[in-house]
């Protein structure tokens, strides 16, 4: 039945379905894995689905989803459910390509998402009004950042909240007044790709993915599964494929970094 | 279809109580539907009030336009300045399309050669069909960078009320389009007749004995403009605040649902759905709104 | 009514129809802008291989045919679900009740409220009712069920406004010839309407089309050729949305996604006014001149 | 009398035709259609107030007077199309001596299957001419090719429109002038053999080629069917009439002011009104 | 006469008009309208060929002929609304001798300022009864609150609409019965104070006492005005007519086949149709 994720009944009961439901940020990782999952075991049919993290949080709860994707460090509240990491993700400040910062510090950074400094000139920037971008409440990127910089959300003064990494890419290669934070991975590859942004480090966190992978960045997320005991056979197997060495290159290849080194 | 190709109701050859009964039968099935299709805003009216409901009893539902601010994980969920962006937003793009859709129309039914009046239609319906990401992709490489250069930070109310316009356009343009084209051409025949210029039948004769036609479409368009929200989210800025300008950034209600709904949990998800349950009220007073101008319009016709 | 005559040279009519001109180019430009961002972007990723392959690593690279079925299905039960509902409500409205009734004014405002309802709030409603409540789970079907309730309002109102001008004229000349409501309707009204009805399910099904946050909630995320509509299925709006927003490096296919849907589109509203004028033809026996 | 199975209700075609009750014989026979007591309001502005007319069965009954006086409100009462227009609300009974009221009284459709109209201006539907007199031949029932086809032909032959448009009977009904579309609407309702004809204006729109020849087919059919006519050429009426009934708004209510064989109302009128009425004829 | 203002156009009413050039002088005077080879095409379908006409002034014309001949689209020639009608073609040329025709060429609302029309069919605007007459005047610039309330009644006791309208201006044209829309729309022509009046079959709807009204008007009216009258009824253009063209439809085009004055052309007809076609009258 619905309750384990695999659903259909009607259908041949060969197929064994699952069904991963949270966060957006790992949905394209997961349905890779997928793929390579179900190319492996012809009888698995695993059912990808996006929707948040705490979309997978509920759906593994009540029984919706066999498991939950979710893209944070769990709560205190959210012991009931198993969690293991499949992957990181850096957090790395970003600029427009013209703007001649080459290194923030924590304090500044401070200063500037409290709207204590405004204007790039007290950076020793161009004399221009500094354009602040944050992410929305409940995001964990937005967490991640509160959590190493110390500002609490309802401090940070922001001139746009944006959703998802894209957004705020676009959004800082629009102005090269504004200021944003986004993952790493993809903020590496849209630079490689002619996006006019730059990482810039925060005093010596250098933001790059084989910093993360060395354990070097502290600015970091988990990308986790969740899913509550007891697990099918072949849902636990496929947790097991998603930690393995041969999901690492899938990891690499959606710009995150692999937990099994 | 081939039960209406078949012509369904043959009357004189069965008895008149079995044609009777298929009568009976065809008028209930169509209530039925009817009804059904009507109750469908209840069922989501229901929804939302179970979702929000754990939050509303807690503390009445002032509290989401008294409180300090919007400050979901806190227990603070002031919605009046979201409430205020939804309006703004859609009386702003409204107030942009409407002309722009009449000039549209006119031109199309009264000036333009039938070739371009094709390839304008064709145009419009083209411009329907693109997804409301692509709308916004396009808000925010071209839109939001030049108002950005007039005052940053860009992403602000006006850049939404311009892609919602272009937007909406195609709505109330193509039905005020029908309305102009359904004015009896008696009207235009005898304003000419009587050497009345282009401008003057458009303006006094045409328009006004449309407007019902146009009224119907700029309701549809703020619905649309008001429920919009993937355009919102990406060239809005979503800022919870008032606005003191059209260039300052805004967070509309809808925008809110679709940001944070993803990853909230207990009473933020609750107060989101609040949020749902506000649009509709919004929506219901807007057009409660647009039902008694329209009567009233009825009523003080000459 | 088409044209009100042709140019006079009085100065105030040439000013009148060069403001009618200048704001319906100016407004053509403003539509022709992200059109032809999607034509000029979107041609690179064109290709006979990206309409029948399947998507790869993320949907960066390979086709998109099992998200053209995937959309096709849905659009299909939006449309085979919302139609009866819409002609019944159309129906309702022009033969049976009173315009100014209470019935009339509470059905049509029912539908203006829906129409303002946001598209996300009806992804919730369709995640409660359709994959929880009646177990249809992020399926297909329950994609294309929720996305019938959101074009429902722009639909009925264009049917009611069909029925509303093919039946003016012709309900007193049926019920003289002894004809019931219903055989008017079906037999006369209908196929009179045929255009009107044509152009408001053109409409619906482009809004069915570009919708993507109603879908994000129910049709599902899974870019696989489905089996069947209760499998899930990944709508090309939805897919234009994740390539762009979420997938780094998606944004050429994104774009060569949103010319297939236009591509798509033009083929659709083509095969409906073809479909419709076969029926006119068919059901009026007249030769269109 | 070429065309006798319009004209003459032969023993065949009254088999033939699936009606619950028995119409028209073929010779003219006494009966006729009696208004009781008929007042029309529409909202609260009465428009015909107790009006009582007899109207012979198989004759023609011209019903005259000046615009607005409630004529075709009364004709909208013979076949209950009054029921349609909204806001207007009839007091006061017609009955069909030879038919069975009771059971008209309860269906609209019956009645108005017997009762066969003609309007001021041509309402053909947007079909071709064919599927314009096959539409309602079916709705009713009779499907076998070859008596719609007889059917049909008759109709149009009765009408004289068959030689006119036998070449093109797939062409749009609105592709024939106004005169064509009126005697098409003629036919059509004559397709379905009613007992009762109602024309409002039949020939308002029409030249005079054309209005001999629809008076002429009047003339024809009243032979074995009941005419209603509305007309405001009081010439047509002398030429077709043997009954008229004469209106007048008093008060702005429409009222029947004399009533009386159209020899006697036009040679020697007792109302005042009428006379005056008459001296622009 | 005691409605001078709009049937003699004074000196007065001359000045305060601000139409650019001079019209009708007050007496009747010589001049005539020319059609010059006048044919008419809709798309690919010839309806009116090669007719030429001369119409004198300050008289009637009747157009008479069998429906679908191009009577009507004849009248659209004279004030260019064939110029609306999407594919409609008009070759040969329509000149006023008494007017600018250069001018008029160039700019179709000058002409139809000087030549008023009214439809088959009543047209009101969804306006007020008085709105309607107000619109007109108000497009062509007469403001003067005392003059356009002197205007409108008189147009309206003109065309006999005043007493029954008086009290009840504010309402809508549309309340009023099918004669007396038609009679609101001739007035609406008529506070215009044009030089030239096509009426296209202005009774056809009408009972034999607003017929008579009109056909009274008319008279009246074409002493100061040059009427081109399209109708069906013999009849009223015997009585009204000094000068009937008859159109008729060979090898399926309107042609003009015979014109004269009405005593000649009905006593004495020469073409072998006319005299068929008047058998009917
Ligand atoms: N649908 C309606 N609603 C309100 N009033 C109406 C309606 N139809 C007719 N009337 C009014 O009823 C009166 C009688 O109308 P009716 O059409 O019966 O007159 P008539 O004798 O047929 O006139 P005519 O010769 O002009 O056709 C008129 O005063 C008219 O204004
Ligand atoms: N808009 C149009 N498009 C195509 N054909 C037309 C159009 N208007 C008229 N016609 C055709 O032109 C011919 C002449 O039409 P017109 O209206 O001038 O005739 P008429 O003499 O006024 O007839 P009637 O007495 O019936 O009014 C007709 O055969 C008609 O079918
Ligand atoms: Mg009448
Ligand atoms: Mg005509
Ligand atoms: O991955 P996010 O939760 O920051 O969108």
């Amino acid at each position: 039945d619905r309750a384990t994720g695999s659903t259909q009944p009607a259908e041949k009961a060969a197929v064994e379905r699952i069904m991963v439901v949270g966060a957006s940020t790992i949905a394209p990782l997961m349905s890779e894995i997928a793929k390579a999952y179900e190319q492996s075991h012809p009888g698995v049919r695993i059912e990808v689905q996006a929707g948040g993290s705490s979309r997978g949080v509920l759906d593994v709860r009540q029984g919706t989803a066999g498991i939950g994707m979710v893209s944070r460090e769990l709560k205190s509240d959210e012991a009931d459910l198993k969690h293991v990491m499949i992957a990181q993700d850096g957090v790395g400040m970003i600029v427009h390509k013209d703007n001649p910062i080459q290194r923030f510090t924590k304090q500044q950074i401070i200063d500037i998402y409290t709207g204590k400094l405004t204007n790039w000139r007290q950076l020793g920037g161009d004399d221009a009004p500094i354009t602040v971008v944050s992410k929305a409440e409940g995001r964990s990127t937005l967490d991640i950042f509160s959590h190493f910089f110390g500002v609490k959300y309802k401090d940070i003064k922001a001139h746009v909240v944006i959703g998802d990494n894209q957004q705020g890419i676009q959004a800082v290669a629009g102005s090269p007044a504004t200021v944003g934070y986004v993952s790493i991975g993809t903020a590496e590859y849209e630079a490689q790709h002619g996006a006019a942004i730059k990482l810039v480090p925060v005093d010596n966190q250098v933001p790059t993915t084989a910093a993360v992978a060395a354990g070097e960045y502290a600015i970091r997320r988990p990308l986790n599964l969740v899913f509550k005991e007891p697990l099918t056979a072949t849902a636990k197997d496929l947790v097991q494929f998603a930690q393995s060495r041969d999901a690492s290159a899938l990891v690499k290849k959606q710009f995150f970094v692999p937990v099994a080194q | 279809m081939s039960a209406l190709l078949e012509l369904p109701f043959p009357q004189a050859a069965m008895p008149r109580h079995a044609a009777r009964i298929r009568l009976l039968a065809f008028w209930a099935v169509m209530a039925g539907l009817a009804i059904a299709g009507t109750l469908i805003v209840l069922l989501i009216a229901g929804l939302l009030v179970r979702e929000s409901w754990p939050l509303i009893s807690q503390a009445g539902p002032l509290r989401f336009l008294t409180d300090a601010g919007w400050w979901p994980r806190d227990g603070s969920f002031n919605m009046s300045p979201m409430i205020l962006a939804s309006l703004l937003l859609t009386a702003g793009a409204l107030a942009i399309a409407t002309p722009l859709s009449l000039v549209f129309a006119t031109f199309t039914c009264f000036v333009a050669p039938a070739w371009l009046t094709k390839g304008l239609r064709l145009l419009v319906e083209a411009s329907a069909a693109v997804p409301t990401v692509v709308y916004g992709l396009w808000g925010i490489t071209v839109i939001v960078p030049l108002v950005n250069r007039i005052s940053p930070p860009g992403s602000s109310l006006l850049a939404g009320m311009i892609v919602v316009a272009v937007m909406i356009f195609p709505t109330i343009a193509m039905l005020s389009r029908a309305a102009l084209l359904a004015v009896p051409p008696g009207y235009v025949q005898a304003a000419a007749a009587l050497g009345v210029s282009n401008a003057q039948t458009v303006l006094r004769i045409v328009l006004p004995a449309a407007r019902h036609g146009i009224v119907s479409a700029m309701i549809l368009g703020a619905a649309r403009a008001i429920g919009e929200t993937m355009v919102v989210l990406m060239v809005c800025g979503n800022i919870v605040q008032v606005p003191k300008s059209l260039f300052e950034p805004v967070r509309t209600l809808t925008a809110n649902i679709a940001l944070e709904m993803p990853y909230a949990m207990g009473d933020h998800r609750a107060s989101l759905f609040v949020a749902g349950l506000m649009m509709l009220v919004l929506v219901s007073a807007l057009v409660a709104l647009g039902e008694w101008v329209g009567a009233t319009g009825r009523r003080g016709a000459p | 009514m088409s044209a009100l005559g042709s140019g006079m040279p009085y100065p105030r009519e040439r000013l009148w129809t060069g403001f009618l001109w200048a704001g319906s180019l100016l407004v053509a430009a403003m539509l022709l802008w992200p059109l032809l961002i999607v034509i000029l972007e979107g041609s690179h990723a064109l290709s006979l291989e990206f309409f029948t392959g399947s998507p790869s690593d993320a949907g960066r690279s390979g086709g998109i045919l099992p998200i053209l079925v995937s959309t096709l299905a849905i659009v299909s039960i939006s449309l085979a679900a919302a139609l009866p509902l819409a002609f019944a409500i159309a129906v309702m409205l022009t033969e049976v009740c009173r315009p100014d009734g209470w019935i009339a004014t509470a059905m049509r405002c029912s539908l203006d409220i829906l129409a303002g309802v946001p598209s996300v709030v009806f992804g919730l409603f369709g995640l409660s009712l359709f994959c929880r409540q009646l177990g249809m789970g992020y399926s297909i079907a329950a994609g294309g069920l929720a996305l019938a309730c959101m074009i429902l309002p722009t639909l009925a109102r264009a049917l009611t406004t069909a029925l509303e001008a093919a039946g003016e004229q012709h309900r007193v000349s049926g019920a003289a010839l002894g004809l019931s409501k219903p055989a008017v309707l079906c037999s006369v009204t209908v196929p009179v309407a045929l255009p009107g009805i044509c152009a408001g399910l053109i409409l619906a099904m482009t809004r069915a089309l570009a919708e993507t946050a109603v879908l994000l909630f129910t049709s599902g995320y899974s870019d696989r050729m489905p089996e069947s509509i209760m499998d899930s299925g990944r709508s090309i709006s939805i897919h234009i949305y994740d390539l762009s927003t979420n997938v780094p490096g998606g944004m050429p296919n994104a774009y060569g996604s949103a010319l297939a849907l236009l591509l798509m589109l033009t083929v659709l509203s083509a095969a409906v006014h073809w479909g419709t004028r076969w029926m006119h033809k068919h059901m009026t026996g007249a030769s269109q001149r | 009398m070429t065309h006798s199975t319009l004209l003459a209700t032969s023993p065949h075609a009254e088999r033939a035709r699936p009606a619950p009750q028995s119409i028209a014989d073929s010779v003219p026979s006494s009966g006729h259609i009696e208004f009781d007591d008929i007042s029309v309001r529409y909202g609260n502005n009465k428009v015909v107030e107790a009006v009582s007319l007899k109207v012979p069965r198989n004759s023609v009954t011209a019903m005259i007077g000046p615009s607005g006086c409630g004529k075709s409100s009364m004709l909208y009462t013979v076949n209950r199309l009054c029921d349609l227009i909204p806001g207007c609300c009839v007091t006061g009974s017609v009955a069909f001596s030879w038919l069975d009221n009771e059971q008209m009284r309860k269906d609209a459709i019956l009645l108005r299957r017997q009762v066969g109209m003609l309007f001021q201006r041509p309402n053909p539907f947007p079909f071709s001419i064919w599927k314009n007199l096959e539409f309602a031949l079916k709705q009713h029932g009779i499907r076998a090719k070859a008596e719609v086809n007889e059917r049909i032909e008759s109709a149009l032959q009765e009408v004289g429109l068959w030689d006119e448009v036998k070449d093109r009977l797939s062409l749009s009904a609105f592709a024939l002038s106004g005169g064509q579309q009126q005697r098409l609407c003629l036919a059509r309702a004559l397709v379905l053999q009613p007992a009762v004809l109602l024309m409002d204006e039949p020939c308002s729109a029409l030249d005079p080629i054309s209005t001999q020849k629809i008076e002429d087919l009047i003339l024809r059919l009243s032979r074995t069917r009941t005419i209603l006519l509305v007309t405001h050429s009081l010439g047509q009426a002398r030429r077709v009439a043997s009954q008229v009934a004469m209106f007048w708004k008093l008060d702005g209510v429409g009222r029947l002011i004399e009533c009386g064989s159209a020899l006697d109302l036009f040679d020697q009128p007792r109302h005042e009104l009428t006379q005056s009425y008459l001296a622009y004829a």
